[in-house]
């Protein structure tokens, strides 16, 4: 492969990769600068996303009209979507990899792919990546990983079809639906190339952050994005293996007749061999232990850049700075023990039942004082209601109505009647869903002039951020109600049982939400692509901030500073320092009395 | 609609008539409806795509003896290379359907005397057709996307979006050739944060206004740990919605009060401490009592020692319908094993075990109102979890990992009719874990009645063992020859 | 274009060839008592031979990672950094042993 | 590249930044990191070991076996009850096989190119010596014994396959397969890594850098390894 000539040396020792001729692959393809990689990052996981986006709008169609014929269906599906009706297999399919695509692809490797590779080396003060070469193998993981999936898109049977949570036996057993033949099996290896993608990623991260900070960047003086970045990147370190190992049994019993996650399976349902002696729930066990951090994953760096763009926008320090780190970490450590909420009724242990309350319950701690320390930010600021800023606003806004059901769903009991409805389905699309996307589309309305030198249109922004935030309430705040009435998620249609066709009105009116807010994404859309190209230059610190990315000149350099890397003197929320004329202090700004770094750093040490 | 569905009543008793008029044939047309609601009606119905493809005519299309060959064991058959056969699974997208080895062909042919009766009163009658279950058919014919839509006004509205956006762009480079703005964005997105907050709120108080009655937690619960598990709940929904009152206002709020002006400066307040550590305690002490309430409701109801006496009843769950097995006057199930699973046999039940004489299989659940009742469940193939909103019942079925629940019903399908002043109100089980294509028509109705009803309803189903005595034994003796 | 900073550690004991042959010896032994162990209680099946067992391997991995991997000689937050997150590990072990015997009074 | 150069004499706080606060390179903190996620990759394994063994606990009739009655062979001694003696054999090869990486690791920080290059070849043969033990191992183990298993039909089994054992439930050959199998894994690919490392010490690779950090590197998977073996020891053999 053409990767190994670019890279002359083995092991991430590339001294002086800054070097060789630059020629258009080397420069957009097969890229090892951070920030190149970050784009790529970015422009796939927004196909991805669209890609996930068309799948909802489908199957929204079907769950308000279940008795409307759409002849397009079949154009775009073929025989799944024959004479207009979509096919409930496909329906299934649909739901399992709109899941899989937002939740992995667009969401972690879109999201803190995208702002881990751009803020990290830059908001830190490093040249690249500890090892750039990781840098870019991960994201050929990535994309190969997301070729795989859209692939299995086209196999015999349909792609996987189990949900994203591909429970076993219905995973397991190939015969059980038809997407779990080839379809889930591609599944697995596109979550296994996932998982490589996202642990280089993740050591690359983590290294950089700990040994590569620029002098003066003391812990205590990154950015809260950085922090956010750096504890998504542990997460997913310790979490992902174990969906790895829970893969690889997986892949063992379909393919190899083996019986760990399956019991008490005749013959002629798995295969020909009796299975015996495994256990569904330990599945379930070993996804979740990665399946809740996940839930952090996502949720972490959009809080990270949220609280960065606040800080900035609201002209003011992020109030509580160390009760944010303290909140991240928190939320950190509590990921881990508490995977068990999401299996209450499956049979397990009422006792880790308990267990699991009592871990889920406390997470919303941190999570309230996250949320006052927002709105503490904003008191008496000075807001630029840029399209960021407003995204920003809207994600704190979903971080409370979602997280505030979690408080129903956390509780063993009353997740019993709960479990599985459409409470949980606005549940998480709120707090993970709606609240991640926001903080990913205010981190790129934010940093765009930084990545492509130019900057958005901000009408068109205003636009976006409006139709997408009221559709986005429009669409889930009614699930709740829906979930109370016990409409189950994953049906169909809800046509089966009487009482639930009170709820045709409520769906149509859901859709007809789903579809004005993907048509807000369009709009989206041909801003970002048309302000690749078009749009107006940008300055080289277009929102006045304090971070060291700004620092940096507009055009690219592969080195990131043209001269020596910049000292940091200070943290980056001096906004509105008393004293000060203008109302922001960048970060490599000395304070006074402090001209020399070797003087700053020995009057530290005298602490 | 009314008068709709007398015309479909009284024609459905006319074609009745005809159809009695035939003698003997009706008989077997009802055994035939019987059968098809117990077996079929997860997959197939007369007129729709389902899973499986519309059954109406389908005896004009095939002989019967393909059919009964086809329902017996669809999957051989193909491989018998039966070009009919391929066909039927090829159209169908190679879904395999499951094979009704049990049936005999007299089953079968009642089963094609059946649908040929509703096919010819198709499809007018097709929503008074006798399908029992829960599922009811929507009555509404399809109809075509393009027909909705009113194109002309589509259109109108794009041009509208066009204008509006023209307009502001323009205004936009207006203000850049005069150096100054033309619009005021943060004026107006501080007044938009502002009106979505009150719209937003407004929005918020009218859904609760109006859907909360349709939800199941506004009404009665109808088992006797329902009462906490509400009373939890209202805990929970009045601490969260304070939280949720105060932290919105307060957020948008601020948005729209702090919008930037050049006259201000922002306000440099980076800590306090004091406020930190009143916000933390706050959440802290408001969890505290969700918790310490939360784990006794759970405890509560997950403890698996509350009652000794309660009856016993298996909920089990196969792709895609449930049964349920009465453990008879022993009040014990017998044995199981899934190796046993088979032709009369679909719970596998040990017919040799003493426990199993009296055990009874249904396709409905029948509780008797006030009487303790442990569910059982197990699964055949995937997992299901065995839903019963109105009880604020659920438990998964998992295979090969018995699990249970323990309830007391306490209102009977008849009060809860008059509750909810509906009089086709009926309890139901649901699935609710995604197993498949026919997942969300995998429901059986639940009948909480008097122990009298009960009884007299359980004397009417056949028991397990007994009914199958013969067949049981000619399968020992086949195992044996081979 | 950052160089390979080739870092001085804090310095390895002069005479690390003796301590490794000693590290050495140490897990022999352990091992052999492991192994004793094992044939000494045969037939004898309680919590705490498997406790002793466990608690035997820590010691092994102790001295593997504290000697052989250099990690008693690194700076003190190498060792955190590795050694804590193996709690959610052992969380999750000890939840799992729970649920495996739960498991088995279910079945 | 020269503020660091500058700067790494001057007396900053450990978390300063402008250098590592662990004092290694970001090489080796990588390999660290790495080595704890494969970590969690080994402990899910063993997560699933755990939970279905004891899910077993009250299992009357299929118990899980004893390990005393499974591993019990040595090559050569045929019919000898030995329970547990090859594979702590084994064992021994592997912590040999330590000793003589970190005996090289401390041949290059004298940067003593013969010596290193020794020990490596050591470390290579044990490697290789641990994974022909495992070969036996599993080929004994996939053979089974003469007296088998009668099943329901009367038929006798023998061995072990994924679908089935003499020796008790599925899942027991099913978890012998897959923790030892992914533990082989790590070995092969320890061995080839080593390979390539030897074959740079001796064209002096490392020499010619100045240091011989990379062997260092490798150790630490090779250490890594032994590591996991005494924990795959400890839960599938003793207890």
């Amino acid at each position: 492969m053409s990767n190994q000539n670019l890279n002359q040396d083995n092991h991430g020792h590339s001294d002086d990769h800054g070097h060789h001729k630059e020629t258009f692959i080397s420069k957009y393809v097969f890229s090892m600068d951070h920030k190149m990689i970050a784009k790529q990052f970015l422009i796939t996981g927004i196909i991805m996303g669209t890609l996930g986006m068309a799948m909802s709008m489908i199957f929204r169609l079907q769950l308000a009209f279940p008795d409307m014929k759409f002849p397009f269906f079949e154009g775009i599906m073929g025989h799944w979507g024959k004479d207009g009706k979509l096919d409930p297999n496909f329906y299934l399919a649909l739901i399992t990899i709109h899941g899989t695509i937002m939740v992995f692809y667009v969401l972690t490797a879109g999201l803190s792919g995208t702002f881990s590779n751009l803020l990290i080396p830059l908001q830190v003060g490093a040249r690249d990546m500890a090892s750039p070469f990781l840098n870019m193998l991960s994201y050929w993981f990535f994309f190969l990983s997301s070729c795989v999936l859209v692939s299995s898109l086209f196999v015999d049977g349909g792609p996987a079809s189990a949900g994203w949570t591909i429970y076993p036996p219905l995973s397991a057993l190939p015969k059980a639906i038809p997407g779990s033949g080839t379809g889930m099996t591609l599944w697995l290896v596109a979550i296994i190339l996932f998982i490589a993608s996202a642990l280089l990623g993740g050591v690359n991260y983590i290294t950089t952050v700990l040994n590569m900070r620029t002098l003066g960047m003391k812990m205590t003086r990154l950015p809260l994005t950085i922090w956010a970045f750096l504890v998504t990147a542990v997460l997913g370190l310790l979490s992902f293996p174990v969906l790895l190992g829970a893969g690889l049994l997986l892949i063992f019993d379909r393919s190899f007749g083996t019986s760990f996650y399956l019991a008490d399976i005749p013959a002629d349902m798995a295969g020909g061999i009796e299975r015996v002696g495994g256990s569904p729930i330990l599945f379930q066990h070993l996804f979740w232990f990665l399946g809740h951090p996940e839930v952090y994953i996502i949720l972490l760096p959009a809080l990270g850049i949220t609280s960065e763009v606040i800080a900035t926008n609201s002209r003011k320090p992020i109030f509580g700075y160390r009760a944010m780190i303290g909140s991240i970490l928190a939320i950190a450590v509590l990921s881990f023990i508490v995977w068990g909420h999401h299996m209450f009724i499956t049979g397990m242990n009422p006792f880790l039942g308990s267990v699991f309350v009592l871990g889920t319950l406390i997470i919303a701690v941190p999570s309230a004082v996250k949320t006052f320390n927002y709105i503490a930010t904003l008191w008496k600021g000075n807001l630029q209601l840029t399209p960021a800023m407003l995204f920003a606003i809207g994600l704190v806004s979903f971080f409370i109505s979602g997280g505030l059901t979690g408080l129903f769903l956390g509780n063993a009991a009353l997740d019993i009647n709960l479990h599985d409805t459409y409470f949980v389905v606005a549940h998480f699309h709120i707090v993970m869903g709606s609240a991640a996307i926001f903080g990913m589309m205010s981190g790129i309305y934010h940093w765009f002039p930084k990545m492509f030198g130019r900057m958005m249109n901000k009408s068109l922004g205003y636009a976006h951020f409006w139709l997408t935030f009221i559709s986005a309430y429009c669409v889930f705040f009614p699930m709740h109600f829906m979930g109370l009435a016990g409409v189950p998620r994953r049906y169909y249609a809800n046509t089966a049982y009487d009482q639930f066709s009170t709820f045709v009105d409520m769906n149509v009116f859901i859709t007809i939400a789903a579809l004005i807010g993907g048509a807000a994404q369009l709009l989206f859309l041909f801003n970002f692509f048309y302000s690749i190209r078009k749009g107006k230059k940008a300055t080289q610190n277009p929102w006045n901030s304090n971070t060291l990315e700004w620092t940096a000149p507009v055009k690219h350099l592969h080195g990131n500073w043209p001269g020596d890397i910049p000292h940091v003197y200070r943290w980056p929320y001096d906004y509105s320092k008393p004293g000060s004329e203008v109302d922001f202090i960048p970060q490599n700004i000395p304070e006074e009395g402090q001209t020399d770094p070797l003087q700053e750093m020995a009057s530290q040490h005298n602490h | 609609m009314k008068i709709l569905n007398r015309i479909q009543k009284t024609s459905f008793i006319f074609a009745t008539l005809i159809v009695l008029s035939l003698g003997s044939f009706a008989q077997t047309a009802d055994e035939g409806a019987k059968l098809f609601s117990a077996n079929c009606t997860s997959c197939h119905s007369i007129n729709e795509k389902i899973v499986g493809p519309p059954l109406k005519n389908v005896h004009k299309k095939y002989d019967e003896a393909w059919i009964i060959k086809w329902v017996k064991n669809s999957q051989e058959f193909i491989k018998s290379g039966d070009a009919k056969a391929v066909k039927v699974y090829e159209e169908n997208n190679k879904i395999p359907m499951t094979s009704f080895a049990t049936f005999t062909d007299l089953q079968v042919k009642s089963i094609i005397a059946y649908v040929k009766a509703e096919s010819e009163k198709a499809p007018v009658a097709s929503a008074a057709s006798a399908s029992s279950n829960v599922a009811t058919d929507s009555e509404t014919e399809t109809t075509d996307l393009s027909d909705c839509i009113n194109w002309l006004m589509v259109v109108s509205f794009l041009l509208l979006i066009i204008v509006i956006g023209l307009m502001i762009s323009i205004l936009e480079k207006l203000g850049d050739i005069k150096g100054k703005p033309s619009i005021n964005w943060i004026r107006i997105n501080g007044f938009l944060l502002l009106a979505f907050l009150i719209l937003g709120m407004a929005a918020v108080v009218w859904e609760f206004y109006y859907h909360t009655k349709l939800t199941v937690n506004a009404q009665t619960p109808a088992s006797a740990h329902g009462v906490i598990y509400d009373s939890m709940f209202n805990i929970t929904l009045v601490l969260t919605g304070i939280m949720f009152v105060v932290t919105q206002v307060l957020l948008f709020w601020y948005g729209y009060r702090y919008k930037h002006s050049d006259t201000r400066k922002a306000l440099y307040y980076p800590d306090n401490h004091k406020l930190e550590f009143i916000w933390t305690i706050i959440p802290a002490v408001v969890l505290t009592v969700l918790v310490v309430r939360g784990l006794q409701t759970w405890s509560a109801i997950t403890d698996r020692n509350q009652n000794d006496k309660a009856q016993v009843i298996e909920v089990f769950g196969y792709q895609f319908d449930w049964k349920m097995r009465y453990a008879g006057a022993d009040n014990k199930l017998g044995a199981h094993d899934f190796r046993k699973m088979g032709v009369w046999n679909e719970l596998g039940v040990d017919p040799n075990d003493s426990a199993s004489k009296d055990d009874i299989v249904t396709s409905e659940l029948h509780l008797k109102v006030g009487q303790p009742v442990v569910l059982k469940f197990r699964a055949k193939d995937v997992i299901h979890s065995a839903y019963l909103p109105h009880f604020r019942v659920q438990m998964n079925v998992v295979p090969g990992l018995p699990t249970q629940f323990i309830f007391t019903p306490t209102v009977t399908t008849n009060q809860m009719r008059e509750i909810m002043k509906n009089p086709t109100f009926d309890y139901v089980l649901l699935c609710n874990k995604i197993c498949g294509s026919a997942h969300y028509r995998m429901n059986r109705k639940v009948i909480v009645e008097s122990a009298e009803d009960y009884y007299k309803w359980l004397s009417t189903q056949p028991k397990l063992v007994a009914e199958n005595t013969a067949t049981a034994e000619s399968d020992s003796k086949a195992l044996a020859t081979k | 274009m950052h160089i390979e900073e080739h870092l001085e550690h804090t310095e390895p004991p002069k005479d690390m060839k003796k301590q490794i042959w000693k590290t050495f010896w140490i897990l022999f032994a352990l091992t052999v008592v492991d192994i004793a162990v094992y044939f000494q209680l045969m037939e004898y099946h309680s919590g705490y031979k498997n406790a002793l067992f466990i608690i035997l391997g820590v010691v092994k991995a102790y001295f593997i990672v504290g000697i052989f991997m250099h990690m008693k000689f690194e700076k003190k937050w190498l060792p955190y950094l590795i050694i804590v997150p193996m709690i959610f590990v052992m969380y999750l072990i000890t939840l799992m042993v729970i649920e495996g015997n739960y498991t088995s009074f279910l079945r | 590249m020269s503020e660091t150069t500058t700067l790494t004499n001057v007396k900053t706080g450990t978390w300063g930044g402008g250098k590592s606060p662990f004092s290694i390179s970001y090489g080796k903190l990588m390999m660290w990191i790495f080595l704890l996620s494969d970590a969690f990759t080994f402990s899910s394994l063993l997560v699933a070991y755990g939970f279905i063994r004891h899910s077993y606990a009250s299992n009357l009739v299929t118990p899980w076996p004893s390990p005393d009655h499974v591993f019990n062979h040595f090559p050569f001694l045929h019919g000898v009850h030995l329970p547990l003696m090859f594979v702590s054999l084994m064992t021994f090869i592997l912590i040999f096989s330590s000793v003589t990486m970190v005996l090289a690791v401390e041949a290059g920080h004298r940067m003593a190119k013969k010596e290193v290059g020794m020990y490596m070849f050591l470390t290579i043969l044990g490697g290789i010596g641990f994974l022909s033990c495992q070969a036996w191992e599993w080929t004994q183990f996939i053979t089974g014994t003469h007296e088998g298993r009668m099943l329901a039909d009367g038929s006798i089994f023998h061995g072990a396959n994924l679908q089935m054992n003499q020796y008790g439930p599925t899942p027991f050959g099913d978890l012998f397969f897959i923790v030892t199998g992914f533990h082989g894994f790590h070995v092969l690919s320890g061995v080839v890594i080593n390979i390539i490392i030897y074959l740079n010490v001796l064209g002096g690779t490392y020499e010619k850098r100045g240091h011989y950090e990379m062997v260092e590197k490798v150790g630490l998977y090779w250490h890594f390894v032994d590591l996991v073996w005494v924990f795959v020891f400890t839960f599938y053999y003793l207890i």
